[in-house]
């Protein structure tokens, strides 16, 4: 069973994230996106990681998925149809990737992964014990520093994206210059 | 060595008046400058004849004349063995050249106070005579092979800068260049010898070198080298340096140029002393070139033999009447040498040498007097050539009575110096090689016959238009004439065998009648065909040269010899090494410097284009670039 | 542990979808999808993370410790990048990654 | 205090001194000062080093001292002068202020001018003092970086390429230089703690023959460059000949003498077993330099091309002497670093004299100059004889201690090449001669120099500074030969000849 | 830890200000920030004692402390080069105080990379010092070119840092562990650790501008502002040598059979790269950028000796390369604020104008270009040492080759402000005192680093350990 649906959320991810790669449409690659998000929280959930699941769910699907539709929305027509990529670069690209898939996975299928047998700790409690403790593998320190990134990526992005009065006069000359 | 010490003033004296009066030359009076190197060469003729006397007047030991270093000095140390010297050497022939230099030395000085009176540069002009007697002694003096290059090289800049004396006219400069570096290139090979004959010896030093047990040469002389012994190479080098020098065929060519300089100029260097050095330094390294027993001396004496008749020949055929006197130099020089390549070691054999010295000495002496003598002449008549002159000996009756003299004298009549030198050198000949006693016989025949045409035609004939009367010089030119007219009339009957032979030994003089005869004959004979030909103007001389045109004028263009040299040097030193060194130097060495230059801005050229500005591209070599790595130490650089 | 599903077929899935995602990083036209084209890539890695730590070392939760930071990582440089975008479109009315080359060689 | 570091200080002050200098005037006399000093200093050192030796002081260098540096990595100053560099260092001090001298009417950036001049001077003496092959390489690349900056400035004709050509063209010699010491250092046995940079130290351990197969090349071709090694001399007719006087004169005059000290004092002192084995391809390069050097000059036409030629020649000899590997032959190319520093200084002088005057340095277009200037057309016939090897002026002791010291080589290889470069000796009389018979003899051709202004007194004063020091060596130079020839001893006791 | 919160004090305190100072005009941030940083960089020196916290995540000793104070040398230099810019464009647009907010969290984000003991506070570190910095490239937001600028970045580091994540999950999926020691002793070069190695190598690569991960260094020095050019191209290129010195010395040498063969390719590549692409550039931040790739190839050879001297020789040279690099920067910066010329042209006769400019800028790109007696001579010296160290003296050839190349390239800089004139010169050239300071400081530090020792073997005392 649980099998089964491994194989439908593995074809979903890669069908979706192929479409979405492949859609000249933006707002269904969009969509597209948020399904292979979805399906990977739905990975997570199913192999027990429930935390990760909710968090995958909530911050990508519910937050990054929702800016980038915003985004489009903002900056395009919603019937914009993107140009497919010229056979030159598609091509070379389409190498790389798939000399580069290739040889990761012929290596990971060709190395002898030793299962460290432990008993699992991955619920919440002790998630939630081990990200607020400052010993041995707690995970304060990282916690409170990404805090200070995430304040400074939000300070960056407000700093560069807030629209200021008067910069219409300074944009028409910086065009004309360009 | 005791009572010889002033000696050294001999040399020093000449250099310090250089110094003194060439950097003042620019201050003080030309006279003084004049009168300083007057005076200063003639303290030091003083002192030569001095030395001589005190020399000469000491009975020689048993064992010869003796060599006497009175001074001697380390100047430069190459290695242990090797070390360059620089000292007085008193032996008979360097004693005897210091004679020969002072007297001609000072006859020139204080004929050239009349002669160059008014030139620009008169003092310039005694600094530079100045400097050319100190190497002159210098070079005479030499204890060894290397002091004797040192002032050979010196001379030879004296020569150049003394040849180039107006050096605002191009032919001066031009003669003098090419006095130059002729003499140069001789003495390269003579500096290739010198190295040799050092190398193997182990000392530049004569007396160890002249040592008659060959000890110091023996390593030289039986090394081999392309079938000939090392020896004979290193002397035929040596030989190369003293034939340019003294303007042996085929490096003579400089010498007729060389008459551009100034006529007193012409007398020192290029007649009297300067130009024998060659033969001097063959004198000196004699045992040597004995005890080499290869054909080094043969090379000397056919070397002397052909330049003799060759230089003859041209000489009939030559209209400027320095080039005449330059040629007969030649010819003479030629003389001496060949005398010296038929010169044995002991007391008959070594006539050869006794004679060449000899003739050295008297030759000095009658071509210093001819040179002088036409340097009257031009002072008079302002020309050099012989068809303006004629008639003269009614307006220069001193120049004249010396010039015939010394026409005499280098004709070889009997009792003129000329006669006894000459009669000498032919009795060595005959006693060594009839071929060669051959040719010295037409050559003493054949300097008669261009003296006499020489002298008949600038003193005899008819008279020319003169722009102003000619008149005879100042004393200070015509006391020296006499002077050595006199000399050139007495000094034949030194008995130089005394004083001067191969072995030290005295040997007595004598006199080869049937020899005397038939040379005296010949010259007379000369004599008197000049006289038919040229006493009064005629047209049979160029009928002569009409009938010989072939001949004639290949010996009035000096057989093609400078022609020669000039199309070996255009075309092989300068077109065909100079210029395609400098083109593969611009085009290949440079060229292929700037072309990696170029090479590395066309590939920085040509790469731009990855850098496209096209942010996937960057990505897409960042994946590409991060899989190769990956790939490479995976699967080939795996260590 | 999914029964019957080994590790290397997960990871199979996870290196797809990261090579997917450099597919399209590399070849789409549009800012904005190069944008979805890195969450590709980044959510092939962190899959890797939670299988790794699922099968071979369920005794630390470290591995989706990492995915966890990871998706604030993302998120953060989604956000800052999408600014930067719309501030580009600001500049030039579009966000067609071909017009954002005018810095080269 | 060491006077070598004396030497050093002197012109670090004057530098100092200059940059607060204000105008023109003032730039001038303070470098005057102190490159009198300098000068004076050297002559001291010249006379306290023979009366050390004199009294006995048989060591291989004198006035050592040694102050660490870098001591992790065993990187000290070493000081130390022998005979060779003494002589060096007297030979840049008189041209040095001889080219302050000649700079006198130096009109633009005057100060700069000058800083620079005295750093390249400064880059040469430290090179001269140092026994240590780090601030050795230190100071040659500070001697070769202001030659960018002073003929791309001041210089003439294509002087941003000539500039450009130059610097890259000896920096890249310095690159494969850099290699050679490294490799040196890291092969180096000598020192008690680690590996050091001591020549002697170096010298005393050894390097491995392997290892000197590898650095001898890299480290010659190195100091090769700078020492106009063919066919890597093209740099030294275009940096010439754009450069300014002064520039031209140090550069040809002193740093060029970098490369041989270097060959001589690196590559063949502490690798003799390399330099032995590889000498006779070097060989080959110099001697045919040295001949094809002065045929390249006779096609010249520009009085500096000339003379870089001539240089290219000289310098090839000096190289070609120094592979002779006896004591002879670099007894020889020590003189001739000397006496050809002294005389192409002189050269390169006159030339800038009869360029400011004539505005030309095409030698046809000159003619009869020695009627108008007769002071510097006297200075250059000298330096032509001396340049042509003329005995009594420096050329020659040391043409012919060269040429002797190759003739001790008894095989025929030797001898032929020797042979080749001494026919050098009468291709050299053909360009001199042709240069002062057509320049400065025969009829004046433009009647504009009848009125070209005499030598000023700075300019007879620096061409005195050079033509007195030529003369004395070349009247008396035993006391020079013996003094260097003794200082050779080391490197005949490494060459274990 | 200490510096890691006195430096989260000034961010906090600037907050503070920004509050304090809202609505009114902001130009007192500006020297309460510089003196802030100042008091920070001056507080760095004091000597802390040596440790780990958070169960070893983070750790420090003498050493680490050292590189973080460079650091901040670095930064300060370039908070005084910024002021200008800060007053002049920053404060009427009412961005000052988050200007430097950036800037300091991506230093904090270097100091924790540097101090990390685990993979995960590596990364964290790593993004974070480079997230900010793109924020600060598109800071200009009114000109094309920063935004371009900042696209690039961003979209790049997405990439290397996605590269980094791959490399780290099979590396964890390898040894299981995060931790940098115990990973370090896990380590035994398979295949699989190999690939995970590289990858995670080039996420560090992409920040120190290693070809071919370097394509977006000079598009971004070019559209960024001048000072944060100077950042990126000193400070977070240092920090990244730093860590990778710390990663590779110090906890991979069981890969160093690999390592050392990728740096050894890299360098090659690197330096020839960059100097083939310097040689052309006629505009100066781009060259600069160029170069800066070039000099990041000859960093990699100070990895290549074992001891400490390499480690000495790396630092050393970070050090100098602040100096001089900044120095360079600084002498563009105040050229560009100036009269808004950045091409070579422009400098033309420069040093007839502004000789004490230009005198900077010639001290500056003859340090960069190895020339004694500058540092930078000192630095590359000591860096072409280790090379041949460790033997490899082709490699050492071919550097040393190509610091001809790059003295060719400074040379054209040189010819420009020397000895061309031009007919329309720069004009006279007026900075403010912070901008002074900051160039003082960085000749100070050309010209005294190398002749005196004592820096050196103080750097080299600490590389006992990493």
């Amino acid at each position: 069973m649980e099998k089964i649906v491994f194989y439908i959320l593995a074809f979903a991810m890669l069908s979706l994230s192929l479409m979405s790669v492949l859609s000249p449409r933006l707002l269904r690659s969009a969509v597209y996106l948020f399904g292979v998000l979805a399906a990977i929280a739905g990975f997570y959930f199913l192999i027990g990681y429930n935390f990760l699941g909710a968090v995958q769910l909530t911050v990508y699907a519910g937050g990054i998925v929702v800016l980038i539709i915003f985004s489009i929305l903002l900056t395009h027509e919603i019937d914009y149809k993107m140009e497919p990529p010229s056979w030159l670069r598609a091509g070379a690209a389409g190498v790389v990737c798939a000399g580069g898939a290739g040889m990761v996975l012929y290596l990971l299928s060709t190395t002898p992964f030793t299962r460290v047998e432990a008993p699992e700790r991955a619920d919440l409690d002790t998630l939630g014990g081990l990200l607020l403790s400052p010993g041995e593998g707690g995970y304060l320190l990282p916690f409170e520093v990404i805090s200070i990134l995430l304040l400074a990526a939000i300070i960056g992005a407000v700093v560069i994206a807030k629209h200021k009065p008067g910069a219409a006069s300074n944009l028409n000359q910086e065009n004309q210059t360009l | 060595m005791e009572g010889y010490s002033y000696t050294i003033w001999i040399v020093l004296l000449p250099f310090l008046v250089f110094l003194l009066t060439g950097l003042s030359s620019m201050y003080i009076r030309p006279r003084l400058a004049g009168l300083i190197g007057t005076g200063g060469i003639l303290i030091t003729l003083l002192l030569s004849l001095l030395t001589a006397a005190q020399y000469f007047s000491t009975a020689p030991p048993e064992s010869g004349w003796p060599t006497l270093i009175p001074f001697d000095a380390t100047w430069l140390k190459f290695n242990d063995t090797l070390a360059v010297h620089m000292g007085i050497l008193l032996d008979p022939i360097s004693v005897m050249m210091l004679v020969v230099i002072s007297v001609v030395s000072s006859m020139v000085h204080i004929y050239s106070l009349g002669y160059m009176k008014g030139e620009a540069g008169f003092a310039r002009y005694y600094a530079f005579l100045s400097l050319f007697s100190f190497s002159m002694y210098g070079l005479v003096l030499a204890t060894n092979l290397f002091q004797i290059y040192f002032f050979w090289e010196l001379v030879g800049v004296s020569s150049y800068l003394l040849i180039g004396f107006y050096y605002d006219r191009p032919s001066a400069v031009a003669a003098a260049k090419k006095a130059f570096i002729v003499t140069r290139f001789a003495d390269f090979g003579f500096l290739v010898g010198i190295l040799l004959l050092s190398w193997y010896s182990g000392t530049f030093d004569f007396v160890m070198l002249n040592n008659p047990d060959g000890a110091a040469i023996a390593g030289a002389a039986s090394a081999t080298f392309m079938g000939a012994s090392v020896l004979t190479w290193a002397l035929v080098l040596i030989f190369m340096g003293g034939a340019g020098k003294s303007a042996m065929f085929p490096l003579h060519i400089w010498l007729p140029d060389a008459m551009e300089g100034p006529t007193p100029v012409s007398a020192l260097i290029h007649a009297a002393t300067m130009v024998v050095a060659g033969v001097y330094l063959v004198a000196r390294l004699f045992p040597v070139y004995h005890l080499s027993d290869g054909p080094a001396l043969d090379i000397v004496a056919w070397t002397g033999a052909i330049t003799a008749l060759f230089a003859a020949v041209i000489a009939l055929t030559q209209d400027d009447i320095k080039r005449v006197l330059a040629y007969s130099t030649m010819s003479q020089i030629g003389y001496m040498m060949l005398a010296l390549g038929v010169s044995g070691y002991g007391a008959e054999e070594g006539l050869g040498y006794t004679a060449s010295m000899f003739h050295l000495f008297t030759h000095a002496m009658f071509k210093a007097l001819l040179f002088l003598g036409a340097g009257a002449v031009i002072h008079a008549v302002h020309s050099n050539v012989m068809g303006e002159m004629g008639g003269l000996r009614r307006y220069l009756p001193i120049t004249h009575g010396a010039f015939l003299v010394a026409c005499l004298a280098i004709a070889g009549i009997p009792p003129f110096a000329g006669f006894f030198s000459k009669d000498e050198i032919l009795a060595a000949a005959l006693h060594h090689n009839p071929a060669i006693y051959g040719i010295a016989l037409l050559v003493a025949g054949m300097t008669a016959l261009y003296m006499f045409r020489l002298y008949f035609r600038v003193f005899w004939g008819e008279d020319r238009q003169y722009h102003h009367t000619p008149h005879e010089a100042p004393a200070v030119m015509w006391a020296p004439l006499i002077l050595l007219a006199v000399l050139s009339a007495v000094c034949g009957f030194i008995p130089f065998g005394q004083y001067v032979t191969a072995d030290r030994l005295p040997a007595g003089s004598h006199l080869d009648i049937t020899i005397a005869l038939t040379a005296s004959g010949i010259s007379v004979a000369g004599i008197l065909a000049a006289m038919a030909l040229y006493r009064k103007p005629s047209d049979r001389p160029a009928q002569i040269a009409e009938s010989l045109s072939g001949l004639y004028r290949l010996a009035h263009r000096k057989f093609y010899i400078d022609e020669i040299y000039l199309a070996v040097t255009k075309n092989v030193l300068f077109k065909g090494i100079a210029w395609p060194a400098a083109w593969f130097d611009r085009h290949v060495v440079d060229g292929s410097m700037n072309g990696i230059a170029w090479v590395t801005t066309r590939v920085a050229r040509a790469i731009k284009g990855i850098q496209s500005g096209q942010v996937q591209q960057y990505a897409l070599s960042f994946v590409m670039g991060a899989v190769a790595l990956a790939a490479l130490f995976i699967y080939w650089l795996k260590r | 542990m999914i029964p019957g599903v080994s590790l290397i077929e997960i990871l199979a899935v996870s290196t797809l979808m990261f090579f997917i995602g450099v597919y399209g990083f590399v070849t789409r036209k549009n800012l904005i999808t190069i944008l979805m084209s890195l969450e590709l890539i980044l959510n092939g890695a962190a899959i890797n993370f939670v299988a790794f730590n699922k099968y071979l070392y369920p005794g630390e939760p470290a591995g989706q410790f990492f995915t966890l930071f990871l998706i604030a990582v993302a998120a953060a440089e989604v956000a800052l990048a999408i600014a930067i975008v719309i501030n580009l479109y600001r500049r030039i009315k579009t966000v067609d990654v071909d017009n954002v080359d005018t810095l080269k060689y | 205090m060491n006077i070598l570091l004396l030497l050093l200080i002197i012109p670090t002050l004057t530098i100092l001194a200059l940059m607060f200098s204000k105008e023109r005037e003032q730039a001038r006399l303070v470098s005057v000062v102190g490159m009198g000093l300098q000068f004076v200093a050297a002559f001291y050192l010249l006379f306290a080093f023979l009366r050390e030796r004199a009294s006995g002081n048989t060591d291989d260098m004198l006035f050592t001292s040694s102050y660490m540096w870098f001591s992790p990595l065993n990187i000290r100053f070493d000081l130390g002068v022998d005979g060779v560099s003494v002589a060096l260092i007297v030979l840049t001090a008189i041209v040095t202020l001889a080219g302050v001298f000649i700079s006198w009417r130096m009109e633009d950036l005057a100060k700069e001018f000058f800083i620079s001049l005295i750093a390249l001077a400064t880059g040469v003496f430290g090179f001269f003092v140092t026994l240590d092959l780090f601030t050795m390489f230190l100071f040659y690349e500070l001697a070769v970086i202001p030659m960018y900056l002073l003929i791309g400035i001041w210089g003439s004709g294509p002087k941003e390429y000539s500039a450009m050509k130059l610097t890259l063209m000896l920096m890249g010699g310095s690159a494969f230089l850099l290699v050679g010491l490294l490799g040196l250092y890291f092969n180096s046995t000598g020192a008690a703690d680690g590996h050091t940079f001591n020549l002697m130290e170096i010298a005393a351990g050894g390097i491995p023959v392997e290892a000197q197969r590898i650095f001898f090349p890299l480290t010659f071709v190195g100091f090769g460059v700078l020492g106009a090694l063919f066919p890597f001399h093209t740099w030294s007719p275009d940096g010439h000949a754009s450069a300014p006087t002064a520039v031209s004169m140090l550069h040809a005059g002193v740093l060029m003498k970098l490369g041989g000290y270097g060959c001589y004092r690196v590559a063949v002192f502490l690798m003799p077993q390399a330099a032995s084995e590889m000498a006779w391809f070097f060989i080959l390069l110099t001697g045919f330099s040295v001949i094809y050097g002065a045929f390249g000059a006779i096609r010249q036409t520009d009085l500096k091309y000339i003379n870089a030629y001539s240089s290219v020649s000289h310098c090839g000899l000096v190289l070609f002497a120094i592979l002779m590997l006896n004591k002879t032959a670099m007894n020889g190319a020590i003189l001739q670093m000397i006496s050809h520093g002294l005389m192409t200084a002189l050269f390169f002088a006159l030339i800038g004299m009869l360029y400011e005057r004539t505005h030309t340095r095409i030698v046809q277009e000159m003619g009869g100059l020695m009627k108008v200037l007769p002071f510097i057309s006297a200075c250059y016939v000298i330096a032509g004889l001396a340049s042509l090897g003329l005995p009594g002026l420096s050329g020659f002791v040391a043409e012919m201690t060269i040429f002797v010291g190759a003739f001790e080589h008894a095989d025929a290889f030797h001898r032929v090449w020797t042979i080749l470069a001494v026919s050098a000796i009468v291709v050299t009389a053909v360009y001199i001669l042709r240069v002062v018979g057509t320049m400065l003899m025969g009829p004046v051709n433009n009647p504009e120099y009848a009125h070209l202004p005499a030598a000023a007194w700075y300019e007879k004063t620096g061409a005195l500074l050079l033509i007195l020091p030529i003369a004395a060596i070349g009247m008396a130079p035993l006391w020079l030969s013996e003094m260097i020839r003794f200082s050779l001893e080391p490197i005949i006791r490494q060459l274990g000849l | 830890m200490r510096h890691e919160l006195q430096l989260l004090a000034v961010i906090l305190v600037i907050t503070c200000a920004e509050i304090y100072y809202s609505g009114k005009d902001k130009s007192g941030v500006v020297p309460l920030s510089i003196a802030l940083f100042g008091l920070h960089a001056l507080a760095g020196w004091f000597p802390i004692g040596e440790g780990a916290l958070f169960g070893g995540m983070y750790r420090t000793h003498a050493l680490i402390h050292f590189l973080k104070n460079v650091l901040d040398l670095g930064v300060l230099v370039v908070v005084l080069q910024t002021a200008g810019w800060v007053k002049k464009q920053l404060v009427p647009e009412n961005r000052v105080s988050e200007f430097y907010l950036l800037l300091w969290s991506s230093l904090l984000g270097m100091y924790y990379m540097i101090s990390s003991g685990d993979v995960l506070m590596l990364f964290i570190g790593l993004e974070m010092s480079t997230l900010p910095v793109a924020a600060l490239a598109a800071y200009e937001v009114l000109r094309m070119r920063s935004a371009e600028a900042g696209i690039k970045m961003i979209l790049m580091a997405g990439l290397a840092s996605a590269i980094t994540l791959m490399g780290i999950s099979l590396l964890y999926g390898a040894t299981g562990t995060f931790s940098l020691t115990v990973l370090s002793q896990k380590l035994t070069g398979t295949g699989l650790e190999t690939l995970g190695f590289i990858f995670f190598f080039a996420g560090v690569a992409f920040k120190i501008s290693l070809v071919p991960f370097h394509f977006w260094a000079p598009d971004v020095y070019e559209g960024a502002p001048t000072g944060i050019a100077g950042y990126l191209s000193v400070v977070s290129k240092g920090a990244a040598v730093f860590i990778l010195m710390i990663l590779l010395l110090g906890f991979a040498p069981a890969l160093s059979g690999i390592w050392i063969g990728v740096l050894y390719l890299l360098a090659i590549l690197t330096m020839t790269i960059g100097n083939l692409f310097a040689l052309r550039q006629q505009n100066l931040k781009r060259f600069l950028a160029y170069s800066s790739v070039a000099q990041a190839g000859f960093i990699l050879l100070g990895f290549l000796s074992a001891g400490q001297d390499g480690r000495a020789s790396i630092i050393y040279f970070v050090l100098v390369y602040i100096f001089s690099n900044l120095a360079a920067f600084g002498v563009v910066h105040s050229v560009e604020a100036a009269t808004g010329k950045e091409n070579m042209d422009d400098y033309e006769g420069f040093y007839r104008v502004n000789p004490r400019l230009a005198m900077v800028m010639l001290l500056a790109l003859f340090s960069l270009a190895g020339i004694p007696p500058l540092a930078g001579f000192f630095g590359k010296f000591f860096l072409f040492m280790s090379a041949a160290a460790g033997g490899y003296y082709v490699l050492l050839l071919i550097a040393v080759l190509n610091t001809v190349i790059s003295l060719y390239y400074y040379l054209l800089i040189v010819r420009a402000m020397f000895l061309r004139k031009s007919a329309h010169p720069l004009p006279v050239i007026q900075n403010d005192y912070w901008m002074r300071a900051s160039l003082l400081i960085c000749v100070a530090g050309i010209l005294v680093l190398g002749v005196s020792s004592g820096v050196y073997d103080y750097i080299f005392g600490l590389c006992v350990r990493l």
